[in-house]
């Protein structure tokens, strides 16, 4: 077992139509037994930096290490790390023994009996003893999940690298899998990176996120410290489903002004955005809150559309006075007087009716309009850390 | 393909790694690789894999064409081999003859059967008949061929039963050597008994009912129907695999569209079987190199102008004349010639990442 | 643009029908299909007076039938098929085995310039046998005396190696397809797993290529089987294979067509047999190869 | 065993089917019997005779060629003469053997200065017209009152008007059934003398001549039997055994099938005539054996050459092969009537030329190019092309 | 426009082995531009039955009637539906432009200008319009979607058929063409049936969903009643996202004994348990609260783990005084005194913490033990009709 420090790693691919940065000066230390989640949109090079960590994909500059070597050109094969594809990468004509069995037997010299007690300790630990004799086809996704997880563990590597293991489960396995693994991961101990694009993974499973975004590193920090304390607009909008509201508003003395609507400053706030012209303004949707009378904090909206969705509802809010412009034309662009709140499932709103919507302004967060990055996040402090109620 | 898969193709494809044990020191280039041909170590342990078989076929295949063209460019004819002196006047007179003859007719560019019923004469140098046969013979017959197989693996392809043995039987054909089909096809042909005309007169169709090996003006295109019996199956086969790798939602997408079955093979189906109709593409003009064993079982060294194509020609020139050094030109010619036809796809192929 | 005004006719019924039809035109096919072959057959059968009197697609009835060509056939071709089978045999399985082998190398691994060696591989696909045989002679005797190394067998040796050279460039491109088709990150699994290349030839990427063995093995066994040109020059009487005893039945003046035919079929049944038999297989492996 | 080299000889020759193969067998098995060698028996069929060449040429320039091939005399020889492959065999040819063979067949042996360097082992003659008895007879036609090419014409159109049978036997899918027509056409038409002309390359000089003899060639495809383009020309030959054509133009081979034909009788179901207006010619066809040099059984072959020019070789060989010997010492008895009256052709024969469809009047380039011509000629019957294309075969 | 009815359908396919039942004698109207949620565990049928609707499957038994027509032997091709397939089933060799004039050139008869101008038209619904000379591999998976949606709309058809369209997106991407696609329906009013195992698709799209188990519709209602009324514990468990706790208890007098804990019957719930000896136990996570002092509806529980996700905390619960049965083994069964409970994400507790959660009897359902139908549902007495606070 060991940490593994990424050091100031760039990598940057040689393209026909000339380089891309995949991964741009990237420093991470992720620590002996951590479970660090990578996470960040397609294309960000989460992939690309797991390759590189695995050998799969030479170093442009940095350096990678494992304990105290590096390993930037250590072969794949000798390095002590097991991979976990997203398609799984089980070999299709080995049962499922042979498929556990290979990398003990390539890469340790044990004899035949031990790695074969060592196949069936990691299978019982998997729950798939009795598939040992099966070939992949003949399991199900989640099984053969589980052997594609059975085949990293038994080999009992310094790291474990997972590569969206679970993106092709469907929602309950998934949720089924998640869970396991994090209990997995906690009773075997092993260094851990994970790569996810899915935001409950992302939240729930890693002790720290690694937020990464066009090669760059986002953030990295606990999950809630990430979902809380975004560093920076990127990682308030990424994390969080639904997403954070934004607003783009200028400073005009004690007021911010949008383009819809004003919000007037409180002294923490007023603070925050001392000496700048304009900022973005983000709210999360479970800190809107209904009812009460309109007040500075509080608009009157209608509510556009409702969402049950059982145990919450997520409600579109759009401000009272104004025009509709959006009809038939569905739009990516979050028009500058919507909202998006989400309510408990036993509260019920409906469409149409005209409601009182509070912005707390202990709740608000606030970037640079131009870099994106925080210049004030919420107040935690009335995070209630201990039981409620 | 999704974009995405596309990515992580990509990044498969150009991935390297270099060498080095686990206690090297510190390695950071700093930079990235520039141009040029990468030696590194994925080069050096796959050299191993290749290199055997690739010493075989430089040795033998490139050895042996390259010595072709040497002989080539000599005068070389008769049993005394001569090196000297080397120049192109094999190619000059190969060409000349062929162009000397194609700008005078209006119909040229049409088959050679196709010319004749309209009243063209088969004339003329057979430089420019073996060179224009070969060409339609490779064309003509790949894409009948393809044609053919893909109507048959649409047909196997209806879900229905004793699909293997369907399949074997027309595949069988494809068994058997060009000096027992060439024999089969002659009786076929015949005029006086042949199944071919019986089944055309019985139909009605005696206008059909040509001297198919006879006549000049059909001999190429009975040999062409030959060889498609003989290698539609192969065509089927690959189509057949096509076919299954095209995502079920595709034909229901277009039956949903309103597409009726005919419109959605020709606008949805079919135009996704380009990469299968290469790969058969590829093969079948192999075979349609290979041909010359049937043409020269059927209508010896000399097929005549309706016929004849450059192999045989090229036989002839080099083994029965002993025209060493022409023959050599000829096969240097057949040989550029079915290169020029199958490099633009293997580059299309290459583009598109396929190759 | 609604299209609820078209009349709706088409019933279950029309199902049937429609597949009679489909039988129908398959079976059509299967006759046109064995046509040749049963005439092939039928004339073996026949005496040497009643195929040239008889029309060859009918059977030989009454005293026509006669079983002597087969014999007779048999006979002559009996040694010639062990020749054949003799080097066929290794030709088949080498050439495979180097396509595979360089397919592998020229796929799995990454370098620049490895299109440019596939191509030169492709490239050598298209090369027309006859341009070959002069230099191949002078090779096999000239530059290496085969006989006189390994005595008259040696033109056999010389016969396998030079298929075996000229089978490599086809069996290269339908190997590379497969591999191609392959999930590639099993063989990333693989190098993680600990295995060396060669480990991973051995023991992922061969298993995985059997399919791909079954095309390639029926394809080259059945043209090197064939294959009349290169046995004719580089092989003496002594070690006549089997389409050369086949030809020896076609005489300058006179066709012994049910002759020809028996010996035909004899030559033959060992092609026909591995499609009958193998023939499943080589469709399947076609479509794992995208071949 | 030193100078006199392999034991073995090694023959490479392409008859491998029906009476040819009987003939070769029983040369070789004479041959065995006779010396202390034994026979390396390769074939090299198909093709009609170009498989073998490919072999031997390819073998020749390797300079490892076999003990013995089977050969065309005469012109044929000349792409090995050139390249001086071919041994003299003087010694072969005793006084004895030079007395024995006749004149004409003896100078396709020979090179132009008069070195020996082939040993011929059978003669065929070319120009016989073959008939079927009935049907000639009812269609009132005489084959022996024909006395031109021209005649024949008229008798294969009678033929056709009283008959439901073709006029002649033939095939187009091969050249050399159609180079030889008109060759015997030609020496019908124009004389013997005319032809040797053309055969030394004068063909400008014979324009006319040639012109008519490729225009009744042409008149004659007429009369074909319909599958003549399909056919090889055994096959063409059941329709004169099955009464369905009247003529057939071929070498005395072809008696050879009418021999093993069922109920049908030399005289009464078929005869045979020379061809109209070649009575006094005997076109000969013949095959040989050479020694090529560097040769692997010198003495071997110089005894199986030997053999072959003897009597006994020549009548085990030529009684199968159903071809009259060229030595003129030979017995008739076994040979059976019809070659009988052959032999008394060939004897009373005031001229016997070479052929081009068979090898021995031209070289193998000025062959090819009349077979280029011919290739033309069964395509598009174009006399004016087809002249042409012979003129400039032989340059 | 059309209302569907599906009309004691049923689908048997022959399988080599037998009969497959895939589809089980099931009825259900479907009104005149109505949004229909097909929803139920994979293999269940919704596949098949979507197929059907579109003739591209035979119907074994029943009758499937568009408007007054019965469609079930009409072939696709002069059916005047659309469908929307999982996999988007675009044509890769045409371009966008191509794939959305494809229907329309082979359904109808108009001209190619009025093509394509209903093509350029819907494409600028879709906001597709740039893109219309792209070929499908050059587009994102979301601008596929959408094309693939622009696709079904340019013929609009009396019927959309949507099978899973969204499975293939990104979270982000899908939330983000959820709401799109809801809009773009009650635009248009077009009937549309659309099939989903996601959860939150399931509830938040439809006017109705229909939930299918093992070929049997199971019940079909708005998604708040299937969510708080579930017709059986399949629904029940089905539907809500973590799922519903379910322990089998007995009857035990006035209250139900379970293996690990007991709980006192409310008079509502005894009403309900009248005479039955055992019965399913059901709580929805959200339902149970945290605090106060242990009482007959409180249970002393330990935080087995936390699963933040920022906005709420998943916590895992054991029962204060239970072994611990699961140690490193992952497990698929919940074990019998395993509760999972969600809290607000600004409340927090701790893995390891003891705790007291309550059981609301207001909030409790309750099953038959053996048909798993429902006995007695949650009161909805204390859901708020109207904005809270
Ligand atoms: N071999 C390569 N050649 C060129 N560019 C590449 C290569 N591999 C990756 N890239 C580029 O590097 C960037 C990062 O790719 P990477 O696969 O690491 O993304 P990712 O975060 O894993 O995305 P996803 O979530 O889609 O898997 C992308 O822009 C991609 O196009
Ligand atoms: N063509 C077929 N032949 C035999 N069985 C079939 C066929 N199509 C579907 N089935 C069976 O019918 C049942 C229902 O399948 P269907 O595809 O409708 O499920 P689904 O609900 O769409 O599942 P998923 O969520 O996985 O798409 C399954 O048991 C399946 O195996
Ligand atoms: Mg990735
Ligand atoms: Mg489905």
């Amino acid at each position: 077992m060991a940490g593994l420090t990424i050091d100031n790693v760039t990598k940057i691919f040689e393209d026909d139509d000339g380089e891309i940065v995949a991964i741009d000066d990237v420093s991470i230390d992720v620590a002996d037994e951590e479970f660090l989640v990578l996470v960040g949109p397609s294309g960000c090079g989460k992939s690309t930096l797991l390759r590189m960590i695995a050998g799969l994909e030479t170093v442009t500059s940095g350096t990678i290490s494992l304990g105290d070597e590096i390993i930037n050109d250590v072969k794949p094969q000798y390095l002590d790390v097991a991979m976990v594809f997203q398609s799984y990468a089980l070999y299709p004509h080995m049962s499922v023994r042979g498929n556990m069995a290979f990398g003990l037997e390539e890469s340790t010299a044990l004899s035949d009996d031990e790695i074969d007690q060592q196949v069936t300790e990691s299978a019982e630990m998997m729950e798939i003893a009795d598939l040992l004799d099966r070939k992949p086809s003949e399991l199900s996704g989640g099984q053969q999940q589980r052997v594609a997880l059975g085949r990293a563990i038994v080999r009992d590597p310094e790291v474990f690298l997972m590569d969206e293991p679970l993106a092709n489960l469907d929602a309950k396995l998934r949720a089924q899998m998640r869970t396991e693994l994090q209990r997995l991961q906690e009773d075997l101990g092993v260094t851990t990176i994970y790569v996810t694009h899915d935001q409950t993974e992302a939240m729930t499973m890693g002790d720290r996120i690694a937020i990464l975004n066009d090669g760059r590193l986002q953030q990295i920090g606990d999950p809630l410290t990430c979902y809380h304390q975004p560093a920076n607009q990127f990682v308030a909008g990424f994390i969080g489903e639904p997403a954070m509201n934004f607003f783009a508003m200028d400073v005009e003395g004690d007021r911010l002004v949008g383009e819809r609507f004003e919000y007037p400053l409180t002294d923490a706030l007023g603070a925050a955005v001392e000496g700048r012209d304009a900022v973005t303004f983000g709210i999360r949707p479970e800190d809107i809150r209904f009812g009460g009378a309109a007040g500075e904090h509080a608009f009157e909206m209608d509510v556009d559309v409702v969402e049950p969705k059982g145990d919450e509802n997520i409600v579109h809010l759009r401000l009272a006075d104004a025009d509709d412009e959006y009809g038939a034309h569905v739009s990516e662009e979050r028009s500058p007087d919507a909202f998006v709140a989400t309510i408990s499932g036993m509260e019920s709103v409906e469409a149409g009716e005209s409601i009182v919507a509070t912005i707390p302004p202990t709740a608000i967060h606030l970037f640079d309009a131009t870099t994106g990055e925080a210049i004030h996040n919420r107040s935690l402090d009335n995070v209630d850390v201990s039981p409620v109620e | 393909m999704s974009a995405i898969d596309r990515i992580v193709d990509r990044v498969r494809r150009y991935r390297s790694d270099e060498e080095s044990t686990s206690d090297a020191p510190l390695a950071t280039d700093g930079g990235h690789r520039t141009g040029g041909l990468d030696l590194g170590p994925e080069f050096v342990q796959a050299l191993p894999f290749w290199l055997p078989a690739g010493l075989l076929v430089a040795l033998f295949v490139y050895g042996a064409i390259g010595w072709n063209f040497l002989v080539s460019l000599t005068d070389w004819s008769g049993l005394q081999a001569s090196y000297w002196p080397l120049d192109f006047g094999m190619y000059t007179r190969f060409f000349e003859r062929v162009f000397a003859q194609s700008g005078d007719h209006a119909l040229s560019w049409l088959p050679a059967p196709l010319a004749d019923l309209f009243g063209r004469l088969l004339t003329g140098p057979i430089e420019y008949w073996s060179f224009r046969n070969t060409i339609v013979l490779l064309i003509v017959f790949t894409v009948l061929t393809l044609i053919v197989g893909l109507l048959l693996a649409i047909l196997i392809d209806q879900q229905i039963r004793f699909e293997n043995t369907f399949r074997t039987i027309y595949l069988l054909p494809m068994s058997l050597s060009f000096v027992v089909t060439a024999v089969f096809w002659q009786w076929m042909y015949n005029p006086r008994y042949g199944i071919i005309n019986s089944a055309l007169e019985t139909v009605g169709l005696d206008f059909f009912a040509v001297d198919w090996i006879g006549a000049a003006q059909f001999k190429l295109l009975a040999v062409i129907i030959a060889l498609t019996w003989q290698f539609s199956g192969y065509g089927m086969v690959v189509y057949l695999a096509g076919l299954r790798a095209i995502p079920n939602d595709q034909f229901e997408a277009a039956r949903v569209d309103g597409a009726g079955t005919i419109k959605m093979y020709l606008r949805v189906i079919i135009p996704q079987l380009r990469a299968a109709t290469l790969s058969a593409a590829v093969v079948l003009m192999v075979f349609a190199l290979k041909a010359f064993d049937f043409l020269y079982v059927i209508f010896g060294s000399r097929p005549g102008p309706g016929a004849d194509i450059l192999s045989v020609m090229m036989y002839r020139t080099a083994f029965d004349t002993s025209q060493f050094a022409y023959g050599a030109a000829i096969a240097t010619i057949l040989f550029v010639l079915a290169l020029g036809v199958i490099m633009p796809y293997l580059y299309i192929q290459y583009q598109r990442g396929d190759l | 643009m609604s299209t609820s005004d078209r009349t709706i006719v088409e019933r279950a019924t029309t199902v049937p029908r429609k597949r009679i039809g489909l039988y129908a035109v398959l079976l059509a096919m299967v006759v046109l299909y064995l046509l040749p072959l049963e005439t092939g057959l039928f004339t073996a059968f026949k005496t040497q007076s009643a195929f040239q009197t008889t029309i060859p697609v009918l059977p030989p009835i009454g005293n026509q039938f006669t079983i002597g060509p087969w014999g007779q056939a048999l006979d002559r071709l009996w040694p010639a098929l062990g020749y054949s089978v003799a080097f066929v045999v290794p030709a088949t399985a080498f050439s495979a085995l180097f396509g595979s082998l360089a397919a592998y190398g020229l796929t799995i691994t990454k370098w620049r310039g490895q299109i440019v060696v596939m191509l030169i591989f492709v490239a050598g696909i298209f090369i027309p046998y006859q341009a070959v045989l002069v230099p191949l002679t002078r090779f096999w005797t000239g530059i290496v005396d085969i006989r006189g190394l390994l005595g008259p067998e040696g033109s056999l040796v010389a016969l396998t190696i030079t298929h075996i050279a000229y089978g490599i460039p086809i069996c290269t491109l339908l190997f590379r397809g497969h591999f191609k088709g392959l999930d590639q990150s099993m063989f990333e699994a693989a190098r993680l797993d600990g295995a060396t290349i060669r480990t991973i030839y051995r023991r992922i990427a061969f298993p995985l290529a059997i399919p791909m063995f079954a095309v390639t093995l029926i394809y080259q066994f059945t043209n090197i089987w064939n294959d009349l040109l290169f046995a004719l020059v580089l092989v003496r009487g002594e070690y006549e294979v089997v389409t050369m005893a086949l030809q020896s039945f076609t005489g300058s003046m006179v066709g012994q067509y049910n002759l020809l035919m028996a010996g035909a079929f004899i030559t033959a049944l060992p092609t026909i047999a591995v499609y009958v038999l193998f023939g499943k297989q080589f469709a399947e492996g076609v479509s794992g190869g995208g071949a | 065993d030193g100078d006199g080299g392999s034991n073995e000889l090694e023959l490479v020759h392409w008859w491998t089917a029906g009476g040819e193969e009987d003939a070769i067998q029983a040369l070789i098995d004479g041959y065995e019997e006779e010396y202390d060698y034994t026979v390396n028996n390769n074939p090299a069929p198909g093709g009609a005779g170009s498989a073998l060449d490919t072999v031997i040429q390819n073998r020749v320039l390797n300079e490892n060629p076999p003990g013995t091939f089977q050969i065309w005399p005469g012109k044929a020889m000349n792409t090995y003469l050139d390249s001086d492959v071919l041994a003299d065999i003087g010694s072969v040819w005793t006084d004895e053997m030079q007395s024995a063979y006749q004149d004409g067949v003896m100078e396709l042996a020979q090179t132009d200065d008069g070195t020996f360097v082939a040993v011929p082992v059978n003669i065929h003659r070319l120009n016989n017209l073959f008939y079927n008895v009935s049907v000639v007879e009812d269609a009132g036609v005489d084959p022996a009152s024909l006395e031109t090419p021209g005649d024949v014409l008229t008798a294969m159109e009678t033929v056709e008007a009283e008959t439901d049978a073709a006029g002649m036997a033939h095939q187009t899918s091969a050249q050399w059934s159609t180079v030889q027509l008109w060759e015997d056409i030609l020496v019908g038409q124009a004389g013997v003398d005319t032809y040797l002309d053309v055969l030394d390359g004068n063909v400008a000089a014979n324009e006319q001549a040639v012109k008519d003899a490729l225009q009744l060639t042409a008149d004659y495809r007429e009369y074909f039997i319909e599958d003549a383009g399909s056919v090889s020309w055994d096959t063409g030959n059941q329709s004169v055994i099955q009464d369905e054509a009247a003529f057939l133009h071929q070498g005395d081979w072809a008696a050879g099938q009418y021999k093993s034909a069922e109920d049908f009788e030399y005289g009464t179901d078929w005869d045979y005539v020379p061809f109209p207006g070649t009575g006094d010619v005997y076109h000969v066809v013949s095959d040989a054996f050479v020694m090529p040099q560097p040769n692997p059984s010198p003495d071997a072959t110089e005894a199986w050459l030997s053999y072959a020019g003897s009597v006994d070789g020549q009548i085990a060989f030529n009684t199968n092969k159903g071809s009259i010997p060229p030595r003129t010492d030979v017995s008739m008895d076994e040979f059976g009537p019809f070659l009988t009256s052959q032999s008394e052709d060939f004897g009373a024969s005031t001229a016997q030329p070479p052929t081009i469809a068979h090898g021995t009047g031209v070289t193998p380039t000025v062959k090819g190019n009349v077979e280029d011509a011919f290739a033309d000629f069964i395509a598009n019957w174009n006399v004016d092309d087809t002249y042409s294309g012979i003129e400039s075969a032989f340059n």
